[in-house]
């Protein structure tokens, strides 16, 4: 029983599991450009990120393989993140005292680019407020998901990965 | 804690958990005795639906492991037809004058 | 282990006779191969009928109604005295019928010739435009042949019959004319009285006890058809048309409408249901109440008539093995008469003598080449 | 209630005219094209009728034509199976009491011989499995006969919004209803490939050295379909698990769920509890989300979650909290289900006592897993064999998917529960064997056989793919 991971007992993985998995890129890294980051623990069959990727940033040793990115390679296009059937690419840059993740949204509404969302983190908890900056359609998006892009208190970065809409 | 009066395993003829134990416990470890006994799987699903659950009751109960317990025969038709269709009856609406 | 008498064959024939001889104080034991009632009983139509065309069926069916009633009562399982509707649909059936019916009212069977619209206020689904008259007796009936297979087991264990199931006999120990006991996959059963009641199988049973004389009895299959259930007490008798391809069919407990036709294929072990079955059955019901064509059909199986040449059993002891007796190659028919068989194979087999003309059913009549006037084989 | 927007699927677009049709006498708006018992639900209706001898609610279950739960008397005929049958206009429906009885009358019967159909291999079920093999065995030479009980092409795919694995040349990022669309255009521009829908196989039977499957078009047509060859692709079926109110209506199948509101735009409901943390049931909740409902949790009875993570992840993101170790105890509510009582279970499976949580619910979602549907071959004499890695009882087959009963393949989930990705190379690897075997495809296809199959391995390679392949090394035979 013990063998089983956090992240198979719970259904999201904690950030000291996800340094367990992969090696997070350096500060110096995430304020250079935008940086994808894989939430991909799991041996699953499945190569798009690897495919997709222009610059082969995406390390795969068999299709079963646990994506690793090459930061440096990286050039933060996010097509991983359009076309990730898991949802579970993701991309950070840190700008000033901000971060900005990008996410997938496959929901109703899309976000508007200025609109304000509320953040959620792993588990769905409301944990601040940010500002959507840019879009991409789905119709725009390699993988016919929409992403956005918020914008966010720094320290949030590596806690938020979906937001809510909310309208009156 | 589970009131197996409430827990219906056949569908199609309200076969319930308890009847389906209370047989075993006495004794009819059969499945084909089981099926005519409570009728269960000779419904309009044909068994679809209550066969596994069953085969899993009567594994757990008896202690046989559910490969040794012969899944009962698969009959034509595998789905229920109107009997006028086999003959190649007309298409109409039936009894309508 | 050691039995008195054994009995190959654990379907209705053998578990009533198993009964029969615990109530006569005989310790005897049942071998079946897989469940009672696996072989043909759980497959058969269901119909018990006296409207039979000879006196010696007739007078047997008659007993055996008096049994199915009497047990049911004692036993407490389903048997109805529904009747059996024959449909008539020409002038040469109806005479053929009157003459039936003459000789079953002889007998005490009160079968009368009545009018489509009596048949109709019997069966008030029937389709009778094409029906002239039809045979009905009353007494004719249905049982249920789970519960009352089962319920003749139980008793007979009750009184102290052995049924091993899933227990096949392998083969039979005669030393020099006197039975010595049935191999089986279980072991070897000492006995000195064989009863064959295997049926369908007879030969194979026939074969191991080497029997000196030649008693044909053949496997064909028989198929049998079920439907969505119905509110119950719609189709009460068993409707019967020779016309259409020797149909049958009538009304569950559990509501479903259970029938066959004539369609037979065989000598065969094969038991794969068949299309052509599927659409013959399906025309027939449709003929005879046209809205059967909205019912579902639910299943289809298979079993077999173990079939002679004259369509009557072979009932009765071998003279050249002591003791070896067979009731087997009912034709179709072994549900029905079951209890007056085993009644009647009972009293031969303990007192040596019966009241019941078992002579009719001689064994022997196939190697002397005195066949019987062929029964009505049907549902 | 009807979604008009959603984020995946465009429903206003799909939708057929608007009709009417009578439930109970009243009025009920349906549209052309969806089954009555889309209708009913779109309008509230959730009890379909009461079961005979305890008269207790019945409600929609599979959605599929497979379980009995959802027969109503039509136009005044008795058990028709409302959630294949599709709506028209004026229609009369009414909820079934008691066993129904016969009308007096009827029209004397119109006899008509069967519908014939030759050609060189019979496809029975038009989902991944089975168009692969389809395409495959028509490029290979074959003159080839698809049936499908659907009304349209693409099986379980037509229900999936979500993106497939594996690799893109397998369809991976593309969306499950795109793969059906791809497919069914691959299948519909072959010439040698002849569809029939609406067409439920009845039974499969040898013929001489022919194989025939009976096959009923829209419950009304008999059709017998000849071939050399027959390939059954006829995928899964839902399993049921037993707990107090189980046939309670809102109790529903996740296919059918998925069948409710991705197939017609229907809202299953406002609350839903799901069983089930495999893929199914993962999916199903970000589905349920995705539509505008609410899904309270997920409960699971073994320690971990047994679908892929990143499905679990995207719905935790979202709130839905995931109960790994809980099971259903019951369903409560009067005519339909009101809350779900779930509980904590020991080492033994037992529930423990004091661990009961009441969720507020008017649905209950069960994705227990799938067992294969082996209806036919089963009937036609193959040889079975429980595997309980495969989902169940399953056939006997070879490596390239030939069964026991000589001419007769199976593919898909009704050869053992997989993936979509997994039922499609075996499709291919069916259709081309069949082929082969009647001598229609020249030998260097079998070239094709041994890719598919190593693409197969590959897939099959990691920790998933492993239990699979235990239990395919129990049926796979030479």
């Amino acid at each position: 029983m013990s063998e089983i991971p956090h992240y198979l007992r719970e259904g999201f993985i904690t950030l000291e599991e996800l340094k367990k998995a992969i090696e997070l890129p350096s500060e110096e890294r995430l304020r250079k450009r935008p940086v994808a980051i894989p939430e991909c623990p799991q041996e699953i069959p499945c190569t798009p990120c690897k495919e997709i990727c222009p610059t082969n940033a995406v390390l795969m040793e068999n299709p079963n393989a646990t994506p690793i990115v090459d930061y440096e390679k990286c050039i933060g296009c996010s097509l991983c993140v359009q076309i990730c059937p898991g949802l579970a690419f993701f991309m950070i840059h840190y700008v000033g005292d901000k971060a900005r993740v990008t996410m997938p949204h496959e929901l109703l509404p899309v976000p508007k680019v200025g609109e304000e969302v509320i953040l959620l983190n792993r588990v769905g908890e409301e944990v601040g407020r940010g500002k959507v900056i840019t879009v991409v359609p789905r119709g725009k998006s390699k993988g016919d998901t929409p992403i956005i892009t918020v914008e966010m208190p720094i320290e949030l970065a590596w806690d938020v990965r979906a937001v809510k809409v909310v309208r009156e | 804690m589970r009131n197996k009066k409430n827990i219906i395993i056949c569908r199609c003829n309200e076969v319930t958990q308890e009847e389906i134990e209370a047989l075993i416990d006495q004794g009819v470890t059969d499945i084909e005795m089981i099926k005519r006994l409570l009728r269960i799987g000779m419904g309009p699903c044909q068994g679809r639906t209550c066969l596994p659950m069953v085969i899993s009751i009567l594994a757990r109960k008896t202690g046989r492991r559910p490969n040794e317990i012969k899944l009962p025969a698969t009959r034509i038709p595998v789905r229920p037809v109107p009997a006028g269709v086999l003959v190649g009856e007309m298409e109409s609406d039936g009894n309508e004058e | 282990m050691r039995s008195e008498i054994v009995i190959i064959g654990g379907g209705i024939v053998g578990v009533t006779l198993a009964y029969e001889l615990a109530k006569r104080g005989e310790q005897v034991t049942v071998l079946e191969k897989k469940y009672i009632g696996s072989g043909s009983t759980f497959r058969c139509g269901t119909g018990i009928r006296q409207q039979f065309t000879d006196e010696a069926n007739i007078k047997v069916m008659k007993r055996s109604v008096e049994l199915w009633k009497k047990y049911s009562e004692e036993l407490g399982f389903p048997f109805k005295q529904t009747g059996y509707l024959f449909l008539l649909y020409d002038d040469e059936e109806v005479k053929e019928f009157k003459k039936n019916i003459k000789l079953q009212n002889r007998l005490g069977v009160p079968t009368r010739l009545i009018t489509p619209e009596e048949a109709k206020e019997i069966v008030p689904v029937l389709d009778t435009s094409e029906v002239i008259a039809a045979s009905w007796n009353p007494t004719d009936g249905k049982a249920d042949p789970f519960f009352a297979t089962t319920a003749f087991a139980r008793e007979a264990e009750k009184l102290g019959a052995e049924i091993l199931e899933y227990t096949e006999a392998k083969d039979i120990i005669v030393e020099e004319g006197e039975i010595k006991g049935v191999k089986t996959n279980k072991g070897m059963i000492e006995t000195g009285i064989i009863v064959n009641a295997a049926n369908a199988w007879a030969k194979l049973i026939n074969a191991m006890a080497k029997i000196p004389i030649k008693i044909p009895i053949e496997p064909y299959k028989h198929q049998g058809v079920i439907t969505q259930p119905l509110k119950e007490g719609q189709i009460n008798p068993m409707v019967i048309s020779l016309k259409y391809n020797d149909a049958y069919l009538t009304q569950t407990e559990h509501g479903g409408i259970i029938g066959g036709v004539g369609v037979e294929y065989g000598p065969t072990y094969d038991l794969t249901p068949t299309y052509e079955f599927i659409r013959e059955v399906s025309k027939a019901f449709i003929k005879i109440i046209p809205v059967l064509g909205e019912l579902l059909i639910l299943r289809t199986w298979a079993g077999f008539y173990a079939k002679t040449p004259d369509s009557n059993p072979a009932i009765g002891r071998i003279e050249e093995i002591d003791e070896f007796y067979i009731a087997a190659g009912f034709s179709g028919h072994g549900f029905m008469m079951a209890p007056a068989v085993a009644e009647m194979l009972a009293d031969l087999i303990t007192k040596g003598r019966t009241d019941l003309p078992v002579e009719w059913y001689d064994p022997y009549r196939f190697e002397r080449g005195e066949l019987r006037e062929t029964a009505l084989q049907m549902g | 209630m009807r979604l008009t927007e959603h984020p995946v699927l465009d429903f206003q677009k799909k939708r057929g005219r608007k009709i009417t049709i009578y439930f109970e006498g009243q009025p009920v708006e349906a549209y052309e094209g969806e089954t009555i018992v889309m209708a009913l639900h779109a309008a509230g209706i959730r009890v379909l009728g009461y079961s005979v001898h305890k008269h207790r609610p019945r409600g929609l279950f599979c959605a599929i034509g497979k379980c009995s739960s959802c027969l109503m008397t039509v136009n005044g005929i008795p058990n028709v199976r409302t959630c294949i049958t599709l709506v028209e206009e004026g229609m009369d429906i009414r909820m079934q009491w008691e066993k129904p009885t016969l009308p007096r009358d009827a029209k004397p019967p119109e006899w008509k011989e069967a519908e014939k159909v030759s050609g060189d291999i019979v496809i029975i079920g038009g989902g991944p499995a089975g168009l692969m093999a389809a395409v495959n065995a028509a490029d290979a030479g074959a003159k080839v006969i698809l049936l499908d009980e659907n009304p349209m092409l693409g099986g379980q795919l037509v229900k999936q919004t979500h993106k497939f694995f594996g690799k893109r040349e397998q369809f991976a990022g593309v969306r499950g209803i795109k793969i059906a669309e791809i497919l069914e255009e691959e299948v519909r521009k072959r010439e040698n490939i002849e569809i029939f829908l609406e067409t439920s196989a009845i039974m499969l039977l040898q013929d001489g050295d022919e194989k025939l499957v009976v096959g009923v078009r829209k419950n009304k047509e008999l059709i017998e379909f000849r071939g050399k060859a027959v390939i059954v692709a006829t995928g899964a079926m839902e399993k049921m698990i037993p707990f107090e109110g189980n046939d309670l209506p809102g109790v529903y199948g996740a296919g059918a769920i998925q069948t409710l509101m991705n197939t017609y735009g229907v809202k299953p409901g406002d609350r839903v509890l799901i069983v089930g943390a495999g893929n199914v049931g993962l999916i199903l909740a970000y589905q349920l989300i995705q539509a505008g409902v609410e899904v309270k949790a997920i409960v699971e009875a073994m320690p971990k979650i047994g679908g892929y993570f990143v499905h679990a992840a995207k719905v935790r993101r979202l709130g839905v909290p995931i109960l790994t170790r809980h099971t259903i105890l019951r369903a409560e509510g009067k005519e339909k289900v009101e809350r779900a009582v779930v509980a904590q279970i020991d080492e033994k499976w037992r529930p423990i006592p004091g661990t009961e949580k009441v969720f507020d619910v008017d649905v209950i979602a069960l994705a227990v897993g799938l067992r294969p549907s082996i209806e036919l071959l089963h009937q036609v004499g193959c040889q079975i064999k429980y595997v309980p890695e495969l989902g169940g009882h399953v056939v006997i087959r070879d490596s390239r998917m030939e069964t026991t009963v000589k001419g007769i393949f199976v593919a898909g989930d009704s050869a053992g529960i997989e993936e979509a990705t997994t039922a499609m190379l075996e499709g291919k690897i069916a259709g081309i064997a069949a082929a082969l075997e009647i001598g229609i495809a020249p030998p260097e296809w079998l070239k094709e056989i041994e890719k598919a199959q190593k693409e197969l391995d590959e897939f099959r390679a990691g920790p998933f793919g492993r239990k699979v392949l235990e239990g395919i090394k129990k049926v796979v035979v030479k």
